[in-house]
């Protein structure tokens, strides 16, 4: 049972926002999503990088890979479609190039990674393991991508399949691994407990749902490869749904918790859904300051809230209460019928 | 009969305390005969992200076509309406639901409101003193503080008593309206006076006032506000669970005024 | 090979909106969803209900049913959660009160309908069948209620069960059978494969996608039922991908497409993605005289583009023209120095 | 270096045509020394239904932090920004990409422009004539009629020849803007003259841009437009077709200028 909600006000410097994640002590529950943030460097120009928790890199492949043809993104109500195709540096040069500056930064470093098939996986978490000690704390497993060829989807949609995978990459690293599942499953939680019991260290809920758009002028998809992954506040429900989900049967199991978060109020939404933590995706594209502004909102609002300690609301969401037992024998009173014309 | 209609805003009148009247202008006959209680669904140019109409009490409405709401600032919706600008245009379905019983069928109406709960027992005092029963009207008016009470001079100068409580005592007895009306109430049955209420307001001060009806076994009808998409009894969204031979009424069709007993609290 | 765009707009009295769904043949594209247009009777309040092509029916069930508590819906950023609970009239009922008003309005009728378990639905399929020859032209079976206890989620999620359900309620009824499908699937084409063999006449797509949100300062979720359907435009380009893949499947089968239809531009698209006519839903509480104005507008809209027909443009959408195809060799162009400080 | 600020409307000046020049103000420095064709991500309170920024050329920016964007209505961003309101606030990154190469290095810089492809291009005349480099400017603008040609009275008071064309013949030669620049491209090339095109505008029309360049082997720069979600090379959603040692290059980042023949159309 969770505590009952507090009533009154906190003031901000007795809120205490630092979280765990399995193994990991975070400063606070708000990283940058995978994809939304690059390799980190480009958003020093706007904003103090020492300040987030952490980073999701943009998915790395053992070999690098160019993108998608155009168009790759379009617009939807409350959402966008992307197909960017998971171009990335490589490993190799991720680890040469990028990393000694997020490591120097002080983040968090969760470096999301994938292959072209089962053993590109395994392949990857080995080379990737040996930012061990050179700032990467988290390899995040993209099981989910609806862009790649052979075998993708059943990685991210036949629990045995992902079991065999994760076992393997974590086999392949001393890293924890945390696994981000798909949302287009039927279920989600089977996936869930498939890689928990295969060593994963928690999952990352939820990456975009697969979607297209047409324009019809040119009776064309508006995305080259038809179909695109959504994300945006559009998801935030569903990805809310499957987090809630895989916190009720597996309680144990950290989870990393987004889709569609653009405030402090949504973050803490995740957060009482049973996420330890939340990553900040497309948000940061309409400015790129948005996950501190997320972070700065969540400290007040737990502050207006009267929640002292992430901890204690991890999960807090509790049904509704029942209702007053029917009373079918009580004769049904008059309506007020005045009203009716 | 509902029907809908464009309307413009005419103008934005603030009160104080955050509540604000928009003064809309509309094809005439449109809400003509309109029942206080009887609400409309509002929308205007808002796009995607908010999909659904708003629920508002009329506050008052004239042949020709114009008629009022009150309203503050609450969530996404309400936000958007206080900043409307003369001019604007919203879509309106109504008049919609069952109003309040008429005033002057032998008892005196104590009218219990709270915050944005006011327009329609306004409405219902409005038409009272229009027919000639001002004197079968009582008004008792809750607020956190003397902002959240406005429109007092209208009752002043229909001449309907008022009884005003605020959380802070900023204005009348200090505490929960709840407090003057059982003082009334308790004297209507001193008395044997025949009384009923009428009340709208936030959900815990009508579960205050049911409560007190029942024990006190006097008649109430209560104004109730639920979730709704449609206004109009197509979505089931808004049901009030009650007791009899259903478990669920519908806020929109068969209220927003509810018997309190029947109310399933 | 769909024929390619024209250019010239046409007269609007050129267009000839009428289409074809499998057997049927309806005056225009735009029908109502179900459970967003009741049992019809209150939108004749605001619109001419003869102007529609036809209607879905609140789900019917064999006996009445009460609804679920409340909170029933919430509103999320373009879409809303719903938990009506399938609240319904009950099949003897609606037979005896409610279709006689539909069919002398000279809709086409579509009454969508389920089961408590396997039985009910075919006790329902054989109820509705006393409708035939009284207005009922479809029976469109949802399969796909998130709030249905036991059983519910195979029919909609597992192929095989599909198939044996639908088999059953086909031999129930000479009414052709339409199975409305969940999206909450891995792989909605396996769905409507498996109803096809079964004998539907066509598939309805979409339902709507299982989705929470959480009141932060009560700490308890919006929907009563915890987890409720999500519905608008949100969902709209998950919809649209489903009816593509289900269309380039299965050409022959005959779909009906919805989610988060809103404008007639939206009804096109699903059109063009492969839909032979369209359900509008959610949009119906935004204004009642919604789905009169998506007909209007895909009026509008077909002789803007020079659409002639409905049937030249069903699933007519064409993959994005392959790219020039790189020169690796040739060398790099100089930037556009000027530009970087 | 790019920043991140807020930026209030100072003025919304109508142009004809469905042009719009919105001005902003804006703190101090901030585009400093813009590049012609460099730009700026804009995104007003537009809620959640529209998630990402929009990107204009800046028109012209100021020391004090003034600067100006020029659009017209096309889809959902731009038209909530037409119809902005002098005092409504905007949050700005920028500046951002790759601009044009300076005038004055030797050749003659044909500006190529059509529809809300004028500003990075009318930035460069401006630049150009405040270094006394007017003279190596001519300026080559199309549009379906008259109302589609902005702003020629600035390129007239700073001396620079224009061209216009329209497809209905309104003004200027009838046709594509194509038309007098290939005869101007010949005749440089009659003459021995050194000539470069800059080009912004329709796509339709950069095509016909490049491969005119290509055809008559004149280097040729083009601002061109992909759909941005950031505009800083974070989500590479804008991709560039392009030959040489990677296929993909990014119009936020590496462009929006390209060399024509570097661009794989
Ligand atoms: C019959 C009826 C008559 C009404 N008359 C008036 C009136 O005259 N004046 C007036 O100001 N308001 C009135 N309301 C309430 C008004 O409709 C709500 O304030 C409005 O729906 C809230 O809209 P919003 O967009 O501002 O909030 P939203 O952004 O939709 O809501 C913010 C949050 O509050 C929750 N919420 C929304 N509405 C309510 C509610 N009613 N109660 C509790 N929580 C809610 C939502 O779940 C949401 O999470 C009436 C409601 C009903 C049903
Ligand atoms: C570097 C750069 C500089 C720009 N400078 C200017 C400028 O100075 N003035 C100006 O008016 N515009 C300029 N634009 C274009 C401007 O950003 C787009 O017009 C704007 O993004 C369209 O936004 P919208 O919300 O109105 O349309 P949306 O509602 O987003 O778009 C409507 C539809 O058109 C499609 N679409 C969106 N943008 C484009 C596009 N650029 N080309 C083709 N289709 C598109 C979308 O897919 C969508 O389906 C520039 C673009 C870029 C990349
Ligand atoms: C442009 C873009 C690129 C993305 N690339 C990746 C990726 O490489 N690996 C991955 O696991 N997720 C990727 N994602 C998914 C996000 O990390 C995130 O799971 C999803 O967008 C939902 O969160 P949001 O709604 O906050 O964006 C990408 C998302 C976007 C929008
Ligand atoms: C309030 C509500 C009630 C619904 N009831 C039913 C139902 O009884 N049976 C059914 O098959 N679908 C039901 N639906 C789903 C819709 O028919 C439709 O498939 C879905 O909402 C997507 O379309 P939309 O986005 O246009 O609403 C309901 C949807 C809503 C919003
Ligand atoms: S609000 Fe839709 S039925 Fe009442
Ligand atoms: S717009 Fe995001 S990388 Fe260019």
């Amino acid at each position: 049972m969770s505590a009952p909600p507090r009533t009154a006000a906190l003031p901000r410097e007795r809120v205490d926002l630092r979280c765990g994640f399995g193994p990991l002590t975070l400063p606070h529950p708000i990283l940058a999503a995978s994809g939304c943030f690059a390799y980190g460097q480009q958003f020093a120009d706007f904003m103090d990088l020492r300040r987030l928790a952490g980073l999701s890199t943009k998915g790395i492949s053992p070999k690098p890979r160019f993108g998608n043809p155009l168009p790759r993104i379009c617009e939807t109500a409350s959402g966008m479609i992307n197909s960017i195709g998971l171009e990335n540096v490589g490993a190799e040069a991720f680890l040469r190039d990028k990393l000694p500056y997020l490591s120097a930064a002080g983040l968090s470093v969760w470096v999301n990674f994938f292959g072209e098939d089962f053993d590109g996986y395994v392949e990857c978490a080995r080379l990737l393991d040996a930012g061990r000690g050179h700032g990467i704390d988290v390899l995040e497993m993209n099981i989910s991508c609806p862009n790649i060829k052979k075998g993708g989807i059943e990685f991210g949609t036949v629990p045995e399949v992902a079991h065999r995978l994760t076992k393997a990459c974590v086999a392949a690293t001393s890293l924890p691994i945390v696994v981000k599942l798909t949302p287009n499953v039927s279920d989600v939680v089977a996936m869930a407990q498939a890689v928990a019991e295969a060593g994963a260290a928690g999952v990352s809920l939820i990456n975009t749902i697969t979607a297209m758009a047409i324009d019809v002028r040119t009776r064309r998809p508006r995305i080259a490869t038809t179909y695109g992954g959504l994300s945006g506040p559009a998801i935030k429900p569903v990805a809310l749904r499957m987090v809630h989900q895989v916190h009720r049967a597996l309680p144990q199991l950290p989870i990393c918790g987004m889709g569609g978060i653009l405030s402090g109020e949504d973050a803490l939404e995740f957060i009482m859904a049973g996420a330890s933590c939340v990553q900040v995706g497309t948000a940061n594209f309409a400015r790129p300051d948005a996950s501190l502004r997320v972070l700065d909102e969540l400290h007040a609002l737990m502050a207006e809230l009267g929640i002292a300690t992430v901890a204690e609301v991890v999960g807090c969401v509790q049904p509704i209460e029942p209702e007053t037992p029917w009373n079918p024998a009580a004769a049904s009173a008059p309506d007020a019928e005045a009203g009716k014309r | 009969m509902p029907t809908q209609f464009e309307a413009q805003l005419v103008a934005n009148r603030t009160l104080g305390g955050g509540y604000v009247v928009l003064e809309f202008s509309a094809p005439a006959g449109r809400l003509d005969g309109v029942v206080p209680g009887q609400f409309v669904m509002l929308r205007g140019a808002w796009g995607r992200e908010l999909l659904n109409p708003r629920a508002f009490s009329v506050l008052w409405s004239e042949p020709d076509g114009r008629f009022a709401v009150m309203l503050k600032a609450y969530g996404r919706g309400t936000t958007r309406m206080v900043a409307m600008q003369p001019g604007d245009s919203m879509t309106v379905t109504g008049p919609l639901g069952r109003g309040f019983p008429p005033p002057g069928q032998g008892s005196v109406q104590l009218l219990v409101a709270g915050g944005v709960g006011l327009p329609p027992l306004h409405l219902q005092a409005r038409v009272a003193v229009q027919a000639g029963h001002g004197r079968a009207l009582e008004l008792f008016y809750g607020g956190r503080n003397r902002d959240d009470l406005v429109l007092l001079d209208d009752f002043e100068r229909w001449g309907i008593a008022v009884q005003c409580a605020t959380e802070d005592g900023s204005v009348g007895a200090r505490g929960f309206v709840t407090v003057p009306l059982r003082e009334r109430l308790l004297q209507a049955r001193r008395d044997g006076a025949r009384v009923e209420v009428l009340s709208c307001g936030p959900t815990p001060m009508l579960r205050a006032v049911r409560a007190l009806a029942l024990e006190l076994d006097v008649t109430a009808w209560l104004c109730l506000e639920e979730e709704m998409a449609c206004g109009f009894g197509v979505c089931l969204g808004c049901a009030v669970p009650v007791h009899g031979e259903r478990p669920y009424r519908y806020c929109c069709t068969d209220g927003p005024v509810f018997e309190a007993r029947q109310v399933r609290w």
